[in-house]
C-alpha cells in the first residue's frame, strides 16, 4: 500500500468533522422549542453526540497538522470557505419535520459510513468509527420513526414531509460525490459512491413506509464539503464563532 | 376523618405517603402546585441557558451546556411524573403553564446576556435551588422526594460545572474577569430571590411545614445559602454587590443588606425584564409543534387500525 | 454655566449613536422581505437615514474621546454591556406590523429630541440634530401612516397591532428615563422625562385614529440605555460585527 | 395591416413607439416579456446582496449597500410602470414570477458566500448588466428606453462602487485578497453566461434585432464585456479563472475559453444553488405581507365610505 498523505486525511477528517460539528449546531437551536419535552430531550442529546464526534475528528485532524490546532482553533478560528461539511448540514433547519428528516437521511450516512470506516487501515479513525456508530444508529431509529409518523400522519404532516424531501433530497447526492483526496484515500476511507447502495437501502424503505415519494434529483451538485457553501453557513458561523473572535486568546 | 385514615399517623413516623395512600385535598392541591410549579421551572429554565449554546466558546463547554439543558428537560419529565401521580395529567399541568395561571421560578425572567451568565446560574442559581431541594429530598410525599434525589444529584454536578466555568474565565483576561463580576453583580440579588419572601410574608409556609413537604423558612434556606457562597466568591476572585454583607460572630453567619421586595413583586406580576420573552417562547413551541403531535396520534390510530402484517 | 465633563458628553452620544446605528441595523434585515416593493423601498432608506444618522455621532464621540476610536471602531468592536442603545430599538423585529409601529414610537421619540437638541449649546449636536429632523419627521409621518392603516384595518391586522402594542409599549418608558449623566449635561441635552408630553402628543393622537388603546405601562424599566439589554442584542451584534472581529485590521 | 398603422415607418425612422401607439401583438409580448423579467431580476436580486447587509465590514460600506439594494428596488418599480404601459398589471407579473412561470437573470441563483462577493456583483455582475443594458437606452420603445436611462445611470455607479471595494480590500491582508480571488474565481464563469447562449442557440434575437429592442447580439455583447474586463482585473490584480484567456492581435479582441452550457441550462431550469431559496424567499414575503395588503385595502376602503370631517 502507498503511504498516504496526511493532507488528503486532515482534509478527509475535516469533511466529517465540520459536518457533525455544523449538524450538531444546527440541531442545538431547537433547544427548548420543540414539540414535546421528549424531543427537546431528543434533538439536544442528538447534538451533543455529533459535538462529541466533531471534538473527536477535529482534534485528530489537529495532530495530524501538527501546527498547535486543536479542535478549538478549527471550530472556532476558520472561515466559512475553509469549511468542508457538506452542504445538507448546514441548512436552515426549518420545521421540526425537516429537522428529522435532515436526522435521517444523515444519521443513514453516518451509519454506512461509520460500518466502513470501523475498518480502515487507520487504526484511529477505526475507533472513533467504532465508537461513533453506536451513536449514529440511535439517531436513525429516532429519524426514522418521526419521518414514518410524520410522513403516514395527517394531510398536513405529510404535505411537509413532502416538501422537506423535496428541498433536503437535492443535496443528498453530495454525499456520495467523489474526489481525487478520496481516491488517495484508497483503503483508508472508502469511496463515497459505493456509500450510496447502502444508504439507499436503509432510506428509501423508510420513505416508502412514510408514504413519501423520492424527488427525481436536480442536475446541480451541491459543493459543501469541497469549501463552496449555501448562504446558510455564514451568519451560522457568525454566532458559533463570536466568543473567540472577540476576546482572542481567552480562557475558557 | 376516615378517608385519610393514617395520614397523620405517617407524617408523624416520618413514613413517606405514596400515590395510593389517602391524603386531604389541600395536601395533594399543594403538591401538585409545587411539584408542577417546579417541573414548568426545569422547562422554562432551559431558555435563558438556550440562548448561549449556539455561541458557547469552546465546544467542550458547548458539550457541558448541551448536556445540562438536557438534565433539566429530564428533570421537567420526572417532576410532571411525580405531579401525575397525584391525578393530574401533563397536559393540564403545561395548559395552565400557556395560560399564565401556574407560576414558574422568576429567576428565568432574567436575561443572559453575557457567556459568564451560563456559569454564574450554575454557581449561583443551581447553588440556591440545590439548598432550597436538598431539603425536598425528605419530602413527606415518596414520588416527590425520590424525584428529588436525583434532580439534587445532578444539580450538584451542574453548579461545580458552572463555578469551574467561572474560575477558567477568572485565569483569563482583564476583560473576561469583568465580565464574570459584571454577571454576579446583575445575579446576586435575584438569586436571593430565589428563597421567596421573608417568612413573616410568606403564604404557604405554615402548612407545608406541618405536612413535611416544606422543613425550612425560606430566610432559614436564604441565610444557609449566603453562609455556604460567600467564601466561594472568595476563592473565585469575585466581589458581591451588597455592601452590608460582612460576618456576624455573634449569630455565627454572615449578615447581609435589604432586598428590594418592589422587584421581587414586579417580576412575579410579569413585569421582568424576560416574562413575554419566555411565555412567548414556550406557547410558540407549543403551537408550532401542534401539527407534530397531531400526527403522531393520528398515526398511532392508523397502526392500530391497520391489521398486523 | 459649568464646565461639562466630555466623558458625560461621550456617553450621551453613544446612547443615541448606539440607538440609531442597532435600529437601522434591525430594519436592514427586511431587505428583500417586505410585503410590497414600495415598503422595501421605505424601510431600507429609513435603515439608510439612521446608520447615517449613527456614524455622525458615533464619530463625534470618538474624537471626543481622543483616544482614536473611530465610528467603525465603536460600532464594531465594542461588546453588548459596552453597547447603550435604548432597548426598543434592539427588540426581534416581529412581523411588518410591529417593525412599522418601532417606527412610529422612536421616530416620534427622535423628532421631539431633534427639536430640543436643535438648541444645544453643543454646535456639533446642534448641526446633528438640525440634518436628521427631516429625517425623522419623514420616518415618522411613515410610521404613523401604517400604524393607522394596519390598526384601523382588518380584525387580523388590529390584533396584530395591539399585540405588538402591548409589547413594544412597556419598553418605552426607558425614553424618559434620565440619570445624573443627562443631569450633568443640563443645558447641552434635554432631560429625558421632559420630552414625554410632547412625544404623547404626537403618538397618542396616532393610536387613537389607529383604534388601539393604550396598555398600561409596565412596573420594570428597561435599561439598554444605561448598558443592560434584552437577550436579542447579542445575536444581532454577533452578526453585525463578525467580519471587523474575524479580520482585525483589515481594510474594507 | 391597419392595426399597426405607423408601426414600421417609425421603427425605420428611429422614432420611440408610445404605448398608445398601434404596435403587434407579438412586439407587445416581446416587451413584456423582457421587461418584466428584468423587474423580477432587479427585485430577486435585492436577496444575494441584502444577505449582507447586516454584515457589512464599516458603516460607510453598509450605507453604500443600502442605498444600492434601494436603488434596485427603484429599477423595479420603474420597470414595472413601464410593463404596465402595455397593458399587463403588476399584480398579473409579480403572479408570474411567484407560479415560476416568468423568469429572472439566473446569475441570482448563485450565492454570496464572503464579502467579496458583494465587491464582485458590483464589478462583474452590474458590469455585465450595464453592457447589455446600454443598449436598451435606444430600445424602440419609449417607456422602456426612458427607463433604462436611468437604470443604467445608477448602474454605473455601483458598478465602480464595487470595484473600488475590491480596490480596498485588494489593499488590505493576503485574506482579504485571496477572499476578492476566490470570489472572482466563482462568479466569472456565471457572468459571462448572464449574455445567453451562443448567437445560433438564441431563440429570440432575430426578432428582437428586426424590432429595434436588441441591438447587438449575445456574443457581441459576451465579447464587449470581456474586452473592457479584463484590464479592469489586471489593474485590480486578480486573475481571471480561465487559461484560455488572450488578447488575439488579429481579431482585436479577446479570445476566452468555452463556457459549460450544461450548468448554464441547468441553472435556468431551476437546479442552481440557490433557485429555492430565492423562490422561496420571494413566496414568504409575499405571503407573509397579505394581511398587510389586505388591512391596506379594507383601510381604503374604510377612508372612502367615512364622511370626511
Amino acid at each position: 500500500m502507498a503511504e498516504i498523505d496526511n493532507k488528503d486525511l486532515i482534509e478527509y477528517l475535516l469533511r466529517l468533522g465540520d459536518s457533525t460539528l455544523v449538524l450538531g449546531q444546527r440541531l442545538s437551536e431547537w433547544c427548548g422549542h420543540a414539540p414535546a419535552i421528549e424531543e427537546d430531550i431528543a434533538l439536544t442529546n442528538t447534538a451533543l453526540d455529533l459535538i462529541g464526534q466533531a471534538r473527536q475528528l477535529l482534534s485528530y485532524a489537529g495532530e495530524l497538522e501538527g501546527s498547535g490546532r486543536d479542535e478549538d482553533a478549527l471550530a472556532f478560528l476558520r472561515d466559512e470557505l475553509e469549511f468542508h461539511n457538506l452542504t445538507l448540514t448546514e441548512l436552515d433547519g426549518g420545521d421540526f419535520g425537516r429537522t428529522v428528516l435532515r436526522v435521517l437521511l444523515f444519521a443513514a450516512y453516518q451509519v454506512v459510513l461509520w460500518q466502513a470506516l470501523q475498518r480502515s487501515t487507520d487504526a484511529r479513525l477505526a475507533a472513533i468509527a467504532e465508537k461513533s456508530l453506536k451513536e449514529s444508529r440511535y439517531h436513525l431509529r429516532y429519524g426514522a420513526d418521526w419521518v414514518v409518523r410524520l410522513g403516514d400522519g395527517t394531510e398536513e404532516s405529510h404535505r411537509r414531509m413532502q416538501a422537506a424531501l423535496e428541498y433536503l433530497w437535492s443535496f443528498t447526492a453530495e454525499l456520495f460525490d467523489r474526489d481525487e483526496v478520496e481516491a488517495r484515500l484508497a483503503g483508508v476511507v472508502p469511496a463515497s459512491d459505493s456509500l450510496r447502495s447502502a444508504w439507499e437501502g436503509i432510506v428509501l424503505p423508510v420513505l416508502a413506509e412514510a408514504t413519501l415519494p423520492v424527488p427525481i434529483a436536480a442536475g446541480c451538485l451541491s459543493r459543501g464539503k469541497y469549501g463552496i457553501h449555501s448562504e446558510a453557513l455564514g451568519p451560522l458561523l457568525a454566532q458559533m464563532q463570536f466568543l473567540q473572535r472577540a476576546y482572542p486568546g481567552g480562557n475558557w | 376523618d376516615a378517608p385519610c385514615a393514617g395520614f397523620d399517623e405517617k407524617l408523624a413516623a416520618d413514613i413517606k405517603i405514596e400515590p395510593s395512600d389517602p391524603m386531604p385535598d389541600a395536601y395533594r392541591k399543594t403538591l401538585i402546585r409545587q411539584i408542577s410549579q417546579h417541573a414548568h421551572s426545569e422547562i422554562v429554565g432551559m431558555l435563558p441557558e438556550g440562548n448561549w449554546i449556539t455561541r458557547a466558546p469552546t465546544l467542550k463547554r458547548k458539550a457541558i451546556l448541551l448536556a445540562k439543558v438536557q438534565d433539566e428537560g429530564g428533570h421537567g419529565l420526572y417532576l410532571y411524573a411525580a405531579a401525575e401521580t397525584l391525578g393530574v395529567s401533563r397536559d393540564t399541568m403545561v395548559a395552565a403553564l400557556l395560560d399564565g395561571s401556574a407560576k414558574y421560578s422568576s429567576i428565568f425572567n432574567y436575561p443572559t446576556l453575557s457567556w459568564a451568565d451560563i456559569g454564574v446560574i450554575g454557581w449561583l442559581v443551581d447553588g440556591a435551588a440545590i439548598t432550597n431541594q436538598v431539603p425536598l429530598c425528605r419530602c413527606s410525599y415518596g414520588p416527590y422526594a425520590r424525584a428529588m434525589v436525583r434532580v439534587c444529584k445532578e444539580e450538584s454536578f451542574h453548579q461545580r460545572q458552572g463555578y469551574d466555568l467561572l474560575v477558567a474565565m477568572m485565569k483569563g483576561s482583564p476583560a473576561q474577569r469583568a465580565m464574570v463580576q459584571e454577571a454576579v453583580d446583575r445575579w446576586w440579588w435575584p438569586v436571593l430571590m430565589m428563597f421567596g419572601p421573608h417568612d413573616q410574608d410568606s403564604v404557604h409556609n405554615g402548612t407545608s411545614m406541618k405536612w413535611g413537604i416544606k422543613r425550612f423558612s425560606n430566610d432559614d434556606l436564604r441565610q444557609k445559602f449566603v453562609d455556604a457562597t460567600v467564601p466561594q466568591a472568595e476563592v473565585l476572585g469575585v466581589t458581591l454587590p451588597d455592601p452590608d454583607l460582612k460576618w456576624n460572630a455573634e449569630r455565627g453567619h454572615y449578615d447581609f443588606g435589604a432586598i428590594d421586595w418592589e422587584e421581587f413583586w414586579q417580576v412575579v406580576k410579569g413585569n421582568g425584564p424576560c416574562n413575554r420573552e419566555r411565555m412567548a417562547a414556550r406557547i410558540k413551541a407549543h403551537e408550532d409543534g401542534a401539527w407534530v403531535r397531531e400526527a403522531a396520534r393520528v398515526h398511532a390510530e392508523k397502526k392500530i387500525a391497520r391489521p398486523t402484517h
